[in-house]
């Protein structure tokens, strides 16, 4: 799917007011995705949530497309990254979980930056600048000329990104980018995830959460395993000559 | 805030077994956020039939009304509400259309067993539903939305319909009909391939009035001359509710002149819908956040929508006219 | 589909020996990609075939993902982009078509990168590096770990990719990535685009050729264009104030 | 060289109109290249044939066999040869996977009007093989691939088959039958649970010898031992060829086996294949320039393939031994 959406946040004091309170009455672990154009911004956001009551942890959006000023400038310059993740780092006593994006040469020299500005994880992918275009209007089909591509058609880039952090940083990483099933889970801890997240999905299905958790706890089981932790990262890479026959394409 | 939930919501090092995994139920929309271990806590939310097509009835090059076995949603939906449809075919698009709940069909016993859909081509989704066989599934998640309110028995009910616009006036039609309410359908189209089952809500009892812009059928020109003279005409007295719901032009109009009149009115509005639960914000639409305040704000509209009073949507930021 | 084929070439020289003749019998308009590992290579590649009779241009595989060596490394780099371009302009009068790969920040630097040195004319995209993970096996479902992404998956990518190089650069544009349909071919014109190529469709449908040539055949005509070249480029980028209800998301 | 076709392939500032656009037929693979305006040139190109699902049969948890309308496939086909199926649903992958034509079905007249495929669930698409129902459509390109050579009807002919890869064996046993060769099935796996179609061999008169790794039917241990004993108990004039099927290590076995005592064989390979036809270099196998050369070189195995000459297949690089 392609998105515009933008950032429809209702702005950080009401969300103070309006929608922490009964997340916090649920006793939920409340995660924070923050937006700014200026790295001040993201500091004073992260300064303002640290003193409300119920934020468990603070995801950087530093990759969204749909935010010309801001945000995704600093996802694509590795002294950007460092500086919004430094910042908010001495901002907060919060995790500090910056969100990368996919649309750079070398997503792993990112992660090796946010680690080293003191982020407690990074999380991966954020969507893909894409554009579709109606032959018939002969117009973009957002009114936003571009969009971010999310859903399954980006995870296998996605996976191979995760993969490719996974070898870079030590830090925690949340992975996400077209989860659909159980599998798909699965797929993004072994190659390195440590937790993941799901977008798109819920919109296709909104019983999407269940079906994912029924799906884990049976494959964990099916495979002996007691804690989502002791698959992640076991990615076997064959060793070239004893394998079986090479597989040179898939799906 | 949660167009995401995340499947480990808690401080990261701490991850451990999945059966630990707990996110919580955000106020913000419909998408389930309770997960205690396995077990879903899933009450209230709508549901999503597999449902088998009875029959694909094709009208026109253009319009089909799909007959669907979906009890739940049937005996669930109110006049106005929509479903989202997915369509499972390779290449079909991901995200799911939604299309407003038609007729309801029901068995010998009047019990309902599903619902019809009347179907417009105009790209991927609505043309692989005009193609639909008997025997094939669609997945059908509702009862969403806020539904027509329906008049008290002592006023009037009108109905204003542009082309494929009909579609929420069965049910609403019905329910008004079971209280007694007078009811008018004002109906429009390009041509008289535009307009269908007219006898369908003569037969329930309602008045139809006609326009085709080519003369084909009824009084030619827009459906909203005729609405304008009857509208000028009736008693101040007598208590009337507008619901109107077609091209955005049309509901424009209908709400302006109503309102100029001092009539209410409900529109439908048809915005792209990415999910239908509020949860991935395609759907926002202006509305004004009191009838007389000059102050707007962006609401989704298949959570406070898709019907909302005439006077309520901000129709320039909606669709300024060229 | 993900594939790590490697290059399946022949040799230059069995090339021209065993496979040009039957198809200048056929007067076919042959274009030869090409791939090395030095700027040497590709310049002597280009040397050779110039000679050739019945090559009528040459384009540069400088974005292979699955060639350790030479390839990407050209295609990740503005400075190897340009050298490679420089050096192969110098040794052949043929025209000369680099191929861009995907996997970079700012597809539109190498464009034009390409066109400073020289360029006839840019083809994108090639594929996106991906991987997959079979989960019962936990190894990589392609022997070689990673593998390259193509098919309608990557499409709104390329054809935002086309679009941005539109924008930078005069010369012509090969677009490609996903066409599966006529109307695919008619957004990457409409995007930018000179001319298009196909891929994966052929490995799905071996019959794609004559439905997109009819498709796009009676698009021309339904819309009244007696060339492809009429609509090359004609995106409409709506003007924000007059647009109708904006659209924000899609498929 | 032509994984791509190139829909514009001439200068391209001289690119004008689609009806000029021509590109051509490259001597590599089988895919068409010659388009000339709009008119394909498409001669000896395999059917694609959306065929209908005429029975879906489930052996077992794993087998089942499913009936195909085909006639333009079943008329064409011959024994070892495939098709390149492409199942169609959201979700399904993009590629089409190789099957072997299992039996030829035909109608009252003995005219071929179908075919049936043996299928073993094994990943996404042999799942949704399994899950079919009767009225789905399957869509179906071939046949496909060299077969194997029919031995001359004075010698023997042995078919050593490995699970599901008992597939391609029901159309060459018809073709032995039909010309009067004797023929043998050594047919084994790692149970009963997946030996089927026996006594469809028999009725046809082929003999049949069966191995069981569990020894819940025929010799216990794997099919190699009896056939070696046969093999070995064989009058050295008899001319013999030996066509096997099944987990590459058997063929492997059957081969060198074979090839020990001077016997000839020929191995139907089953590489992952993205394409059927040559395009995707996918389905590379390493065989041997000549029967002794120790040269080697990577061919297509949907192109020059699936049946080998066992003594050409550079078994080492193909699968080493664990
Ligand atoms: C609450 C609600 C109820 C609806 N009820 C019905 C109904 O009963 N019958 C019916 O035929 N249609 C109905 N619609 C409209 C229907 O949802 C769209 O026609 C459908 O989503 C188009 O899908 P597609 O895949 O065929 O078009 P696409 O291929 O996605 O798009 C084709 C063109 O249609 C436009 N489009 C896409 N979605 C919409 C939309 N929601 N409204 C207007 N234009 C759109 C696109 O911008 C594009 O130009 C309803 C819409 C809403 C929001
Ligand atoms: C010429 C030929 C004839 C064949 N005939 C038959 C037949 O008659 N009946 C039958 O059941 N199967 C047959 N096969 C094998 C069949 O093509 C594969 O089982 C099928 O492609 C797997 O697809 P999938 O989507 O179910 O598996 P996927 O989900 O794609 O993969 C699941 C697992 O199977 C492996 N796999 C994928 N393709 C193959 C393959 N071609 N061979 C071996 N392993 C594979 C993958 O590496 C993976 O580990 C044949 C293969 C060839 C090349
Ligand atoms: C409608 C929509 C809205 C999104 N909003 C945000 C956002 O506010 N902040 C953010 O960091 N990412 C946002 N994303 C990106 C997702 O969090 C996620 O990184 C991406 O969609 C890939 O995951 P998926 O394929 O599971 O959707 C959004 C994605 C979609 C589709
Ligand atoms: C099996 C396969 C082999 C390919 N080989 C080459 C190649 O030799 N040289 C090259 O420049 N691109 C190669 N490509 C990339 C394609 O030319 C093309 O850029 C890409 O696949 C995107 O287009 P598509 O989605 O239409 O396939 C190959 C792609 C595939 C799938
Ligand atoms: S928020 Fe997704 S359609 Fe309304
Ligand atoms: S070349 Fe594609 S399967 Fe053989």
């Amino acid at each position: 799917m392609l998105n515009a959406i933008g950032l429809q946040g209702i702005g950080v004091r009401r969300f103070i007011d309006e929608r922490l309170p009964p997340l916090r009455d649920q006793r939920a672990v409340v995660i924070v995705n923050i937006c700014g154009t200026t790295v001040h911004e993201y500091a004073e956001l992260a300064r303002i949530l640290s003193d409300a009551p119920g934020v468990a942890a603070l995801e950087l959006n530093i990759s969204c497309p749909n935010i010309k000023e801001g945000g995704i400038t600093f996802g694509c310059s590795l002294q950007g990254a460092h500086d919004v993740v430094a910042a908010v780092r001495r901002a907060t006593p919060l995790p500090v979980i910056p969100k990368l994006t996919p649309n750079v040469t070398d997503v792993a020299s990112f992660a090796r930056a946010a680690e080293e500005a003191g982020a407690d994880a990074v999380s991966l992918v954020n969507t893909f600048l894409a554009m579709a275009i109606d032959v018939e209007t002969r117009r973009p089909r957002l009114s936003n000329v571009f969009g971010g591509l999310s859903g399954p058609a980006i995870r296998p880039i996605a996976v191979r990104m995760v993969y490719e952090c996974r070898q870079a940083v030590r830090i925690p990483i949340m992975g996400m980018g077209g989860i659909m099933t159980a599998d798909d889970v699965v797929e993004f801890l072994i190659a390195g995830a440590d937790a993941v997240q799901v977008g798109t999905a819920n919109f296709v299905d909104p019983f999407i959460w269940p079906k994912l958790l029924d799906g884990l706890t049976a494959y964990l089981a099916r495979h002996g395993h007691g804690a989502v932790r002791d698959i992640v990262g076991t990615v076997e890479i064959p060793d070239r000559s004893a394998t079986t026959a090479p597989q040179r394409i898939s799906t | 805030m949660c167009t995401l939930g995340c499947l480990a919501g808690q401080p990261l090092k701490s991850l451990e077994t999945a059966a630990r995994i707990v996110a919580a139920d955000c106020p913000d929309c419909q998408l389930p956020g309770s997960i205690k271990g396995s077990q879903a806590i899933l009450r209230g939310m709508p549901a999503d039939v597999d449902a088998l097509v009875l029959s694909n009835d094709r009208l026109s090059e253009a319009y089909n009304v799909v007959k669907l076995a979906a009890p739940a949603i049937a005996a669930a939906v109110r006049p106005g509400q929509f479903v989202m449809v997915r369509e499972d075919h390779a290449g079909a698009p991901l995200l799911r259309r939604p299309f407003s709940v038609f007729e309801i069909l029901r068995d010998a016993a009047g019990e309902p067993t599903g619902f019809s859909l009347l179907n417009k081509q105009v790209g991927v989704v609505t043309r692989a539903l005009y193609a639909l066989e008997p025997g094939a599934h669609l997945q059908c998640l509702g009862p969403l939305g806020q539904p027509f309110s329906v008049a008290a028995p002592s006023g009037a009910a009108w109905m204003v319909a542009g082309g494929v616009g009909l579609a929420p006036f069965a049910t609403l039609a019905e329910a008004l009909r079971a209280q007694g309410t007078p009811a008018t359908l004002f109906y429009g189209g390009r041509s008289v391939r535009d307009l269908y089952y007219a006898g369908w809500f003569e037969r329930l009892g309602v008045r139809v009035v006609l326009a085709t812009e080519d003369g084909s059928r009824g009084e030619a020109g827009l459906i909203t001359a005729p609405l304008q003279r009857e509208l000028a005409a009736l008693p101040a007295a007598t208590e009337l509710m507008i619901h109107a719901c077609g091209p955005t032009g049309m509901m424009r109009a209908v709400a302006q002149l109503a309102q100029a009149l001092g009539r209410s009115t409900e529109v439908s509005l048809e915005p792209v819908m990415g999910c239908g639960l509020g949860g991935c914000y395609s759907c926002v639409v202006p509305v004004r956040t009191g009838p007389q305040a000059a102050a707007s704000q962006l609401v989704r509209s298949c959570l406070h929508g898709p019907v909302f009073p005439g006077d309520r949507v901000v129709w320039n930021e909606l669709a300024p006219a060229h």
